[in-house]
This record gives C-alpha cells, structure tokens and sequence, in this order.
C-alpha cells in the first residue's frame, strides 16, 4: 500500500542497491562518462528538441560542457553503425531513427505480425457475435445499437467470423458465428472456455466489494 | 504476558497474516508453535477487533475455531500402545505448513514490489507510431478478458439506451404470451431460454413489462418452469411438462385476454 | 512534419540482405553494420519488446545472426557511458533509459507513465498466480487465506493476469495465468528469472539462523 510515488530514493537504495544506486565517482572521467550518459538519456526521452543550455541549466552543469558532451553523442551516433542519430534540430537536440533505415523500418512494421488488434466497434460486434452465436447482423445492431455493418466485414475479413446458414426468418438473414481463428487468436481450446458473463460480473461485483464500499459490519 | 498487540490494533488482510505476524514477532520457532498461547493472542486480538468495530472475515471465526481444535487435541493424552502402532501426525502440521506457504508468497510479493520499484525509475520513448498507418495506430490490442468486458457493456449500454417509444411497437401481455409460446414449442425439449435474454430483446420499457408479466402468468398457468442455478444468477425458462395441455384449450388465452381489457 | 522521404533507397520492399545495404561496399562487415544499425533502430522504435526471433524473421534474416547482433547492442548499450540500455524483457529487446540515472532524467520525462500502483493483496494475488500459474480462484483464495477475488479483476484489467481455458474439475473455475505485460511491467525476462519459492524460504532460514535480531516491524 505504500507510496512510492515520489523521488523512491531511500527506500530504493536499499532495495536494490545495485540498480538504483546513483551516485559513486564523481571525479574525473567517471563524473564525465556519467554527465554523458545523462545526457544521452535526456535526449531520448524528450520529444522536443531542447537546446544545450536548457539542459544545462536544468542539470545544473556548466553550458559548455553540456554543449560539448552533446556535440561529442551527435558524432559518435554519426557513426555508420548506428541505425539512431542524435541531430541538431530547430537549436535543439534530438534523437531520431537515420533517415537512410526508413524504408527498411516502415517494411519490417509492415512484416510485424501484430497481436490481434481491432477497432472499438469490431470488438463489439466480435463479443456480440462470440457470445450470442449464431446471430444475425440485425441481431447485433438491436444488442449494440449503433449502426456499423462494415465491421462485419472487417471481422469476416481477418476470419475471426464466418457465415453460418440462415436464419429461419422474414429475409432470412444470414447467420454469424466465430471461427477456428478466433479461438487461436485468443487462446481459447474451444468455445466453452470463454469466460462467462457471469463469471465476469462475480469479479466485478467482488472488485466494487472490496475496493470501494464498505463492507456492512459483520456479514 | 504482555501482549504484541497491545500497542495499536493492526489490520490483517486474513488469519493468516495475523499468526505470521505473531509468530514472527515473538520469534516464536514456527515448527514448535506454542499453540495455547498463542490461540489466546489470537482471540485476544479477534475480541479487540471486535470491541473497536473492525471488519474481520468470515475466514477469522474459521482460523478461531481451527485453532482452539487442535490446542484440544494437542491436550488429549495418548496411549503409548497406539503411539508405537500408528504414530499421530503433530496436529500443528497442518496449519505449519500453510503459514510456511503463505509467508512464501507474501515474500515473492515483496519481491516483485522491488521490482516494480526499478521499473518506475526506468522510460522507455519508442517512436512507433511515425511509421503506422493512421487506421492501424487507432486499433487496440485485445484480449479474452477484453471480449468479455466490451460485451458486458454493450449489454449495459442497451439496457440504458433511452427507450425509443415506438408506436404500434408496444405488445400487449396475451401478445407476449403467444410471442412466448412460439419460442418455446420450436425449443428442443429440456432446452431452456434465459430470462434476461428476452427482456434484453425487448425494444421498450412497455414490452419488458408485458414479457414480465406473461412469464408471471405462463408460470400460474403452469405451461412454462422456472428455474435459477445460483442466487442472482440468470433465469432459465423452459416447458412445463403440461405446455401442450394448457394451450390446447383456448379459453386459458381468452380468460388472459379479458383480464388485460 | 519529419523527412523520412528523402530516402535515397529505392524499393526495398523485400527486406533480402543484399537490397538492405545501400552502400556500394556489399561485402563483409559493411553489411554487418548495416544490420547492426538497423536492429538498433527497430529496438528504439518498437513499443513491444520484440524477440530476435521476431526480428529476424520479419526482416529475413539469419536468426543466429540477429540475435547475435542484438546481444552485441545490448553489451554496448550496457557500459557506462551510456544513459540508454537495450534489456531483454518478456522474452525480447526493448530499449529504455537505465534505472540510475533516474533522479537527472526525471525533471525532462514529460508523459510520466502513472507508475503501476499495486496494492499488497494484489501483489500477493499476482505472486500466487505468477508461481502456481495456470491457477484458479479457489486455489489461490486458498493460499492467501483471504475471501475476496476482487483484486483478480484488478489485475485482469491491468492486463497482468489472464485466463487459460479451465479447470477439467467439478464447476470448470476459469485458469489463469500472468501475460507478457507481466513481464513487461516488473522487467522480467522470462517466468524463470524469478526467483524459486524455494531460495525464499532459504533466504529466511539464513537469517533466522545468523541473525537473532527480531524481525522489524513491518510497515
């Protein structure tokens, strides 16, 4: 239960003294390597790109050191093995992938096979259809209430769903129900192992229990 | 003795962690828990609680109860005869090896606080999303527990959706129970419908009300069973073994009729 | 906003090793550096920490070599003068800043990430699951010694547990298990770089034995 949002310092020194520990040598080249290292940091993880004496003046460091250490991390990043570069951007500095990687970068994201991921409204459907199978496309738009067939196709198109006969109906419209697919997708062996309402709702009920409200005394 | 507690009353999460607490704070050798002792520090602190109007759980009165048992039969003398024949197990033995268990766990949680700990100290700024399609970088990661809480807001947002009133939609009760009815004869036999299934099918407050009393209805003229597995749970519908008698004669539907004119 | 279009690469559609170098020199180590800083550059852009598997595979290349080069990055990145470390995490790569340099780097981080605040019965709940996984809920009340499973749905909705399929005993409980942002979030490797249940108990017989002092009181 304990707060460690704030600076963890202390505590953390003695939790893991050899992660956390900060500060040793301050002499010298380790305070330089150190400084350099800081800096590398804080060009990563800033978006925009901060010019040597915001930082420095942050950091409390003298600007011209700052100024060189930086100079020194946007050479050394030059370097042809490096796929990052550290550039001078609008007076500032900044981290970035080398232009020369994108085409290469943008393939291999295109390659990555994702986990499963889907719109708001196709996951709906995708737990309409899951739950309520087999279920028509009126069906699923009376339970959702939004209108949005074209997620049907989404769903149809990556073969989580598929088309199970007709419903025996005025239009006879056609029949949903999940696929093979789905049940790999989300790990399930077969349909009985989707965890049920009910289920879900005794969680809920048991999380509002004991987080929020409190317990009438003696139950 | 002075109690470890008389200082402040603290909060255990469960028995548990109580007799851990005491046990360890006393340096008590947890494989030869003195087990009088402690049973009264035990109750003592349950009496405490009690006085001071704290929560404790149902699993408190149980680990009471469990305690006292076996301080009662480490106090029944045995007779050596059986002892050489079936030597009895330390009746503490039990309850050892779940403290033992419990602390581990309680140790492996410290464990991954720590960890937890070094990672809030750590940032990580990856730059994804410039090379994503805009479609792609809307999309969520999903998963099984995803499916089951998007359904169960879609039930709830239909359960809350404004209720359309929609003229000539509303049914009346004997509507509803020949809606009911044709529902259940294409049912295969022993097969049930759920309750909550058909009122969320119905599109206003009206017609949820008309399904509600014709089920009340079908149920005293004993066409259709009820039934419902847990408290709270769902409610299942399914045929009386007298639906086709009921409906056979129309003047049960007609008596229905006249009572909702 | 950012020119990643001036590339000077033509089509490199197919990521074949031959077409990923650009330069003349095609030979040797020329390549190899390539590689290498394209793998740099994949770790810096993912979100995921990505297996060199992975990597390799959408990349098309040798699965030996990648993960070579990825361990060679991750040494470098590992020595001091480096703010940044690439650290395997849930089976992959992913780069970050290093734990020690957090006090400097913290006045620059912008979108803080609210830190994962876990209650201690949620640890405990996480810890039985993370050690007796695929486990149910009645297994782990069991061991807590505590009714409640609310602080399951706590972590269900973390995404640091999830279901795996069910029990084949009377009532099938639903299974569960901690997920890869489990991993992710306490910065473990794989489930076997936790410690064994075992080594804790070792741990306080040791200092039970050595160390008579009483235990302090927590808190």
């Amino acid at each position: 239960m304990e707060s460690h949002e704030n600076t963890a310092l202390p505590e953390a020194a003695e939790l893991a003294p050899e992660q956390l520990a900060a500060e040793p040598d301050q002499t010298g080249t380790g305070a330089e390597a150190r400084l350099a290292a800081v800096l590398e940091a804080i060009v990563y993880i800033t978006d925009e790109p901060l010019t040597a004496d915001q930082i420095a003046v942050a950091l409390g460091e003298p600007k011209a050191r700052v100024a060189e250490l930086l100079d020194r991390l946007a050479d050394e990043y030059g370097g042809p093995r490096h796929g990052l570069a550290v550039r001078q951007v609008a007076g500032g500095y900044k981290m970035s992938t080398k232009p020369e990687h994108h085409e290469a970068i943008r393939a291999f994201v295109r390659k990555l096979q994702p986990p499963l991921k889907l719109s708001l409204a196709a996951l709906e459907t995708l737990a309409v259809v899951a739950y309520k199978q087999p279920v028509t496309a009126p069906e699923i738009l009376e339970i959702r209430g939004v209108q949005g067939v074209g997620v049907l196709k989404t769903l149809l198109d990556r073969k989580l769903i598929t088309t199970a006969g007709r419903k025996e109906v005025i239009g006879r419209p056609i029949l949903y129900r999940t696929t093979k697919e789905f049940l790999v997708q989300f790990g399930l062996k077969d349909l009985s192992e989707l965890p049920t309402l009910k289920e879900f709702e005794e969680l809920r009920r048991a999380a509002l229990g004991e987080d929020e409200a409190p317990t009438p005394a003696n139950g | 003795m002075s109690s470890p507690l008389n200082v402040h009353l603290e909060h255990y999460e469960g028995p548990l962690d109580l007799l851990l607490d005491l046990i360890r704070k006393q340096q008590i050798n947890i494989y030869d828990i003195p087990i009088a002792s402690i049973t009264s520090q035990y109750l003592e602190y349950m009496q405490q609680a009690l006085s001071l109007d704290m929560e404790l759980g149902a699993e408190f009165v149980y680990m009471a109860a469990t305690l006292i048992h076996i301080k009662s039969r480490m106090l029944l003398p045995r007779d050596p005869a059986l002892e050489d024949i079936s030597p009895e197990d330390d009746p503490r033995r039990e309850l050892v090896d779940r403290l033992l268990e419990h602390e581990r766990f309680k140790n492996a949680a410290e464990m991954l606080q720590q960890k937890l700990l070094v990672e809030e100290n750590v940032w990580s700024n990856p730059q994804m999303l410039a090379f994503l399609d805009e479609a792609e970088s809307q999309e969520l990661a999903v998963t099984l527990i995803d499916l089951v809480r998007t359904f169960q807001q879609v039930l709830d947002r239909a359960k809350n959706r404004p209720v359309y009133a929609v003229e000539g939609e509303d049914v009346s009760v004997p509507e509803m129970i020949q809606t009911l009815r044709s529902l259940l004869e294409t049912l295969p036999a022993r097969e049930s419908l759920s309750v909550v299934d058909l009122l969320e099918r119905q599109r206003s407050r009206r017609a949820m009300v008309a399904l509600f009393l014709a089920i009340l209805e079908m149920v005293k003229m004993q066409a259709i069973v009820l039934s419902q597995r847990d408290a709270f749970g769902d409610i299942a519908v399914r045929r009386h073994r007298r639906f086709g008698e009921v409906f056979a004669s129309p003047e049960a539907i007609e008596a229905i009729e006249k009572g909702y004119h």
